[in-house]
């Protein structure tokens, strides 16, 4: 290194057209792609749009009712509410295979608090959000504090709260008559209205509820911007100032709370305190973040998608059962629209980057 | 305590009340006749593995019988032959073994009888309506678990209705079945699979339903539009709860079946087995032993013999 | 004059490696720091100790001659020390605006701040924006890119922009210019000078003799997880502190640590 | 910068003490926490060592027979194949939901291509094998080539298969009796031997050979590394030399061909063809490759560790039934031995390190 | 003298940014060639396009005269072309020796390798320890160490040497020192003069202009996806060649490409 000069000074004089940015805003393709592109719940939209388009072309009227549209909105609630939780989760690079135990244990401890200890409905269901949400930081706890990895910590919390669900409850049901008669609150969620021939229940106005409110904390609040910042990069997010274990152990408890607020709605969907319901609905939930286009990778994605992705589901679900497919036909077709939900996404992903 | 008699109780799972009841009347019994019970179950309805599982371990456990309530009827037939050639006596519980003699004998419900009962209660309940009925079929699972298939095909049989292959559901031409659905057995899934066919076709109004539970959940779905009233709901099983959902309404009738009679002379059988090698014998002009089945309505139709509330309510099991 | 900033025994153990042995530290106030060793002597791993990234083992850091003992990056933060790390830690996926004030989010005025906790989205861009170029460092068009957009240049100067923007008390820059090319190191190097000149002590750990020479006041040699002397750019040539970090030479004996 | 000199020059006489390593093999201690540091199985081989201690103290001869020890493997062998499989797909940092399905599948053509077309037996073995193999390179192809996310694929796959499974079989099983009589080669990996007290199976030995093989293979061939070398970094795999796209490919397709083999050990377990066999082998296995110390981020364990990850499952559970335990007692202990497995293995890394 | 390595209009596009824009690009036998060009200017995609790693969208490669289309870094290994890229291309929990065989794996002799395919450890082991001592680049002791629990510097110089090692025709190397310190740069720069004088060319990518001026016998200025010149470092400046690359400067009109 003998040839030395004073090269670096020549750069005050250089050229700064470097970091200029092409507009992307070039016509409507242009601006379809980059909306695409800035609003990860725009694909599941389009995707359920054209289902309903779909099936509403083939089945007519039998599908295209008031009556059907909003019995799909009750069919998921359940779903979607816990797949809410799971969104959640799932933007930390999380997973929460414990949502469907936390969920059912929930309502049993409603039930079983009002009718075994005589409490007031309203502390009993109180007390059975609390637990959820116990459940929920437990979980966190374990993921954050203990640096377990989420898939296992959730797989044996699954089995440990079914178990105890099982232990607890006795296995026994506790009929919808008998709540209906003694201690009504727990149907609060099942309470019906119509608009039209639209048939709402408390509970799905609750499902879009929790969605619309997750989005805004999501989207408008410091904790929402922590939650993607560790699902991103955890170790960047800690080192640029997020306290990234309490925001686990909260990210968990609060999914352990939606979780529970989804076994009261349970209670009101089916009338009755089952510890057996609620068994799939970890696979279901996932299944709905999923085709929602929430990266199994945390960070990135939007709950509103979850809740396009749920409804997109539902309208599978009732579509394939009107067109007179049996039950183990649109099971397999269910399976394909994952697959395939999943690969348009990335196919629109690719042709918009 | 290697000198005491010990027994097996394994049932299909130990979530489902019906099984719970069983696992309860076998305890009772047992503690009664001073055998020591261990009782095993599968994790979900068709875990064979487990089952296969916990035959092993009572064989290794040394016990000296074992009641059964198979989840894969066939697939379960060497496991239980290796126990008989230990010698233990084996008793299949509520659902018969494939061949039936696979078991040294079968305590069971008859299902396709308990199905066929209330067909013709719901047949003879609508008099000359049955002809247009619109029926909605809700089953256990798409897999065709043979229970299932039993209670369907003999409700099938007892309305009247052709079943072609008497050994699978949704092959019937009927245009008064609307369709079949599944519902794992619970109340979410009845009422979804309700909805589902209530979609297809609001004017169904006879529902055959494969338990109370997920009767009770077809009838949150019809309550939501209003039809609790005009449709006739059928299931099966009698438990509590179910006879108690007849008193109030919300099921027509249902086929009463007698767990805890099953298990306790289980226990009975096995003990006399430990005794003096006896093996109980089947109910004559049939290959098990008859538990019985008793139709429980409120509303009695001409021609089905039936129970009231109140007796089923004594008889009830959960 | 009293040190801004004062370690001392400082020890850091990974398994087996020992990453600081004992290691002693001193800032003074207004000075830059460069923090100049081989490949893997512990010199990201004393900036991390004393920014509250890992916790030393033993010894001790005064903020200012109050001890401090910070166990995340938080409370080095909130006590007015900003770090850049060698890693840059950023959130690939969120927006320039969103990285910059991870962590201390303005909220809204008002009901909504108060009761709903919502962000004030607009005076965050514009505090980024003008922070951004103000520094002069870049012309950004939208502030809502998200970083994992940016150029390796564009987004340490980004990372750089936001340690100048909110460090008070202590500005700590790993490696800065590592990935740079020759012009946006000189940028970084303007930078520098220009935080220094509004008062602010900074620490710039670097491999580049020239810019370390260039611009530091005193130069903090590291050595096998120890400080082997402090030299004055102004009285050694490179060569001799080349010589001191790889250990050809002995330290001066004066300014041995 | 005007203060230029041949400082580079300088390091030639450096002193070059930089790059000497420690001797790690201090002592008793630290060679015994090198070994765990290089030897990834010895964790779960210590815990399951421990375990039979336990449960041999506590039960005594009844637990510590030769009989009930053999139990226990048979009682593992389809969990512990068809971890095997899981385990080279978790190695490449994927996961494969779809293996019990597989396994079901394929034991299900076996049985149909022999009673209902009547093909000689070991055709129809063959046939089954290569269904189950194609169904896994259907996996890879998709994860590989289209580039989707494998916990969606084979969810999706999940539910295509055990739907295609119950509409093909039409839900019948074959019976035990008529497989023995006409096509007893079904039935072969069943078939059992003793060597004093122990009683071994075909399928047994098949499983221990599995595990061995794919030992050797993942640590002694070319392909064996690459998937390792996938797992830890796909792209760095790519970039030095690997074919990440057939590497992918063909392991699912391995591990689809290893279900299909658990397919035809179950036909020998249960003695029949059964479609409703296997719903729980994607958690069980899972389970015992995290036990066993694999990371489900991929690149890190080794496979005997998941067969120790099996065998303490299968411990633990023969052990728990055998005190008397109670089912969901069972269920409840497992969910916290998984979480505890993980618990102490990450200590003792922590510790070790 | 024919290039031995050749691009001709190489464009790739990356969504909306042109990393390449119809690039031109000449290596000729057994020379240093210096690549210099501003943060995102497209160094690497070029390296990239002719080494396999990404596949050009248009624009030709010719290696020794002969037009080839890479599609994967395995073809153009086979080749003769070994890469080290920025990003090091290591798989961390491998030891050193899997890594240097990546791909590349000896077989044992007779039946064990042929039908049980087995790998020859010894072999492997063996070169991979005499390459890294040959070429003199570090102390290693084991070389059945993880990657991971290697120092960045020690890294760096194991993938070099990896290329270094098995490279017939081509070695590339992306930025090999920037992680570097003094010490461990000076070392790569020795091995790259080593493995000239072995007659290998050798595309070096650097920001630092001493170095480059050090060792390159021409420099390839890329500036916006482009090769807008090529110089002799004899003949101009670093203060020149910073001025081309950053655009302060026209460049010379008779080696414009
Ligand atoms: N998280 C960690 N786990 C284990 N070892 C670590 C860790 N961080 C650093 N080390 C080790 O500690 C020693 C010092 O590392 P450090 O990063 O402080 O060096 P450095 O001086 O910053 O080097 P460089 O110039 O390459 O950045 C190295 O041997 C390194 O391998
Ligand atoms: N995989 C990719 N996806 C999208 N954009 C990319 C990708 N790789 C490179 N680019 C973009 O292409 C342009 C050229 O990048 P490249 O890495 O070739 O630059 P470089 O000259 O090597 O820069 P540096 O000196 O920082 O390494 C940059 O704008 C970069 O952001
Ligand atoms: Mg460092
Ligand atoms: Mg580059």
């Amino acid at each position: 290194m003998s040839t030395s000069d004073d090269y670096e000074k020549t750069v005050s004089t250089a050229a700064s057209d470097v970091a200029a940015f092409d507009d992307p805003h070039k016509g409507f393709v242009g601006r379809f792609h980059h909306a695409l592109h800035t609003t990860p719940a725009l694909v599941p939209l389009i995707v359920l749009l054209a289902s309903i388009l779909v099936f509403g072309l083939a089945l007519g009227s039998k599908f295209f009712s008031p009556f059907a549209l909003t019995l799909i909105l009750q069919q998921v609630q359940i779903v979607g509410i816990v797949a809410a939780a799971q969104s959640l989760v799932i933007l930390t690079a999380g997973i929460d295979l414990s949502v469907g135990a936390i969920a059912v244990i929930s309502s049993v401890v409603m039930g079983q608090f009002t009718f075994r200890y005589g409490l007031p409905v309203e502390v009993a269901v109180a007390c059975g959000l609390m637990f959820g949400t116990a459940i929920g930081a437990l979980n966190g706890w374990l993921v954050a504090a203990m640096k377990l990895p989420p898939f296992i910590v959730t797989l044996g919390m699954w089995q440990i709260v079914l178990a105890a669900n099982f232990l607890y409850s006795r296995n026994e049901t506790i009929r919808a008559q008998e709540i209906a008669e003694q201690a009504p609150v727990l149907q609060l969620l099942g309470a019906k209205f119509q608009i039209g021939g639209a048939v709402f229940t408390v509970g799905v106005i609750m499902m879009i509820a929790i969605v619309l409110i997750l989005a805004f904390i999501l989207k408008h609040t410091a904790w929402g911007r922590h939650v993607y910042a560790v699902g991103d990069d955890a170790e960047a997010a800690e080192l640029s100032g997020v306290n990234v274990r309490m925001t686990l152990i909260s990210v968990y408890a609060v999914a352990g709370f939606i979780c529970a607020i989804a076994g009261w709605a349970l209670i009101g969907r089916i009338g009755s305190v089952s510890p057996t319901s609620g068994q799939l609905l970890n696979i279901e939930s996932i299944t709905a973040v999923v085709i929602g286009g929430i990266s199994l990778f945390g960070g990135r994605g939007s709950i509103l998608g979850t809740f396009f992705g749920a409804l997109i589901v539902g309208v599978f679900t009732l579509g394939l059962r009107l067109m007179g497919a049996d039950a183990q036909w649109t099971y397999l077709l269910i399976g394909v629209l994952i697959i395939a939900a999943v690969a348009v996404d990335q196919w629109i992903r690719k042709v918009a980057a | 305590d290697g000198h005491s008699v010990s027994a097996c109780l394994i049932t299909k799972t130990d979530t489902n009340p019906f099984f719970v009841k069983m696992r309860e009347g076998a305890t009772a019994k047992a503690e009664e006749l001073g055998i020591t019970l261990n009782s095993y179950a599968g994790k979900v309805d068709g875990d064979h593995e487990t089952q296969v599982a916990a035959i092993e371990t009572c064989i290794a456990n040394g016990a000296k019988g074992i009641l059964l309530t198979a989840s894969d009827t066939s697939s379960i037939v060497p496991a239980v032959q290796q126990a008989r050639d230990a010698g233990l006596l084996v008793i299949a519980l509520d659902t018969p073994l494939e061949p039936i003699d696979s078991a040294d004998m079968t305590f069971a419900t008859d299902n396709f009888l308990a199905g066929e009962l209330i067909g013709k209660w719901a047949a003879a309940s609508l008099g000359d309506a049955a002809a247009d009925a619109r029926i909605g079929m809700l089953d256990l699972a798409v897999s065709q678990p043979s229970v299932g298939v039993l209670r369907d095909q003999g409700f099938m049989t007892g309305f009247g209705i052709d079943v072609k292959d008497p050994s699978r559901w949704g092959d019937e031409e009927d245009d008064r079945i609307v369709g079949h659905d599944v519902t794992a057995g619970n109340e979410e899934g009845g009422r979804k699979a309700m909805e589902n066919l209530l979609a297809q076709d609001p004017t169904i109004n006879v529902v055959y339903t494969i338990n109370e539970p997920a009767a009770a959940g077809a009838y949150q779905a019809l309550k939501s539009i209003g039809r609790e009233n005009d449709v006739l709901i059928v299931s099966v099983d009698g438990g509590c709860p179910g006879v108690q959902n007849i008193k109030d309404g919300v099921i027509g009738a249902t086929s009463q079946q007698y767990p805890l009679l099953m298990a306790s002379k289980g226990i009975e059988a096995i003990a006399a087995w430990a005794k003096d090698g006896t093996k109980p014998e089947a109910t004559e002009g049939k290959a098990f032993f008859d538990t019985g089945v008793a139709l429980v309505t409120d509303q009695p139709a001409d021609g089905v013999d039936s129970i009231d509330t109140d007796e089923g309510m004594n008889l009830c099991w959960g | 004059m009293e040190p801004i900033l004062k370690g001392r025994g400082l020890v850091k153990r990974y398994g087996k490696v020992t990453a600081l042995d004992r290691c002693d530290f001193d800032l003074m106030p207004g000075e830059i720091l460069a923090v100049i060793g081989d490949n893997g002597a512990g010199k990201s791993s004393l900036i991390k100790a004393v920014s509250g990234a890992v916790v030393p083992d033993a010894g001790t850091v005064e903020l200012e001659g109050k001890e401090v003992r910070f166990t995340s990056p938080i409370q080095a933060r909130e006590a007015g020390i900003e770090t850049v790390y060698q890693t840059l830690a950023m959130s690939p996926a969120l927006s320039i605006a969103d990285n910059m004030f991870m962590g201390r989010e303005i909220r809204k005025e008002g009901w909504r701040g108060k009761f709903l906790r919502q962000l004030d989205r607009q005076t965050m861009e514009k505090l980024a924006r003008d922070k951004l170029s103000e520094l002069g460092l870049m012309t950004i068009q939208n502030i809502n890119q998200a970083v994992e957009t940016l150029s390796g240049g564009q987004r340490q100067g980004v990372a750089v922009a936001r340690a100048a923007a909110f460090g008070s008390k202590v500005i700590i820059l790993d490696e800065p210019t590592a990935a740079l090319g020759v012009k946006e190191s000189r940028k970084v190097l303007e930078l520098i000078l220009d935080v220094k000149s509004r008062g602010i002590p900074i620490i710039l750990i670097s491999h580049n003799m020239p810019h370390v020479f260039e611009v530091a006041d005193r130069i903090h040699v590291h050595r096998l997880g120890k400080r082997l002397c402090v030299i004055d750019p102004k009285d050694y040539t490179m060569s001799d502190a080349v010589a001191f970090m790889t250990g050809a030479k002995e330290p001066p004996e004066a300014q041995a640590a």
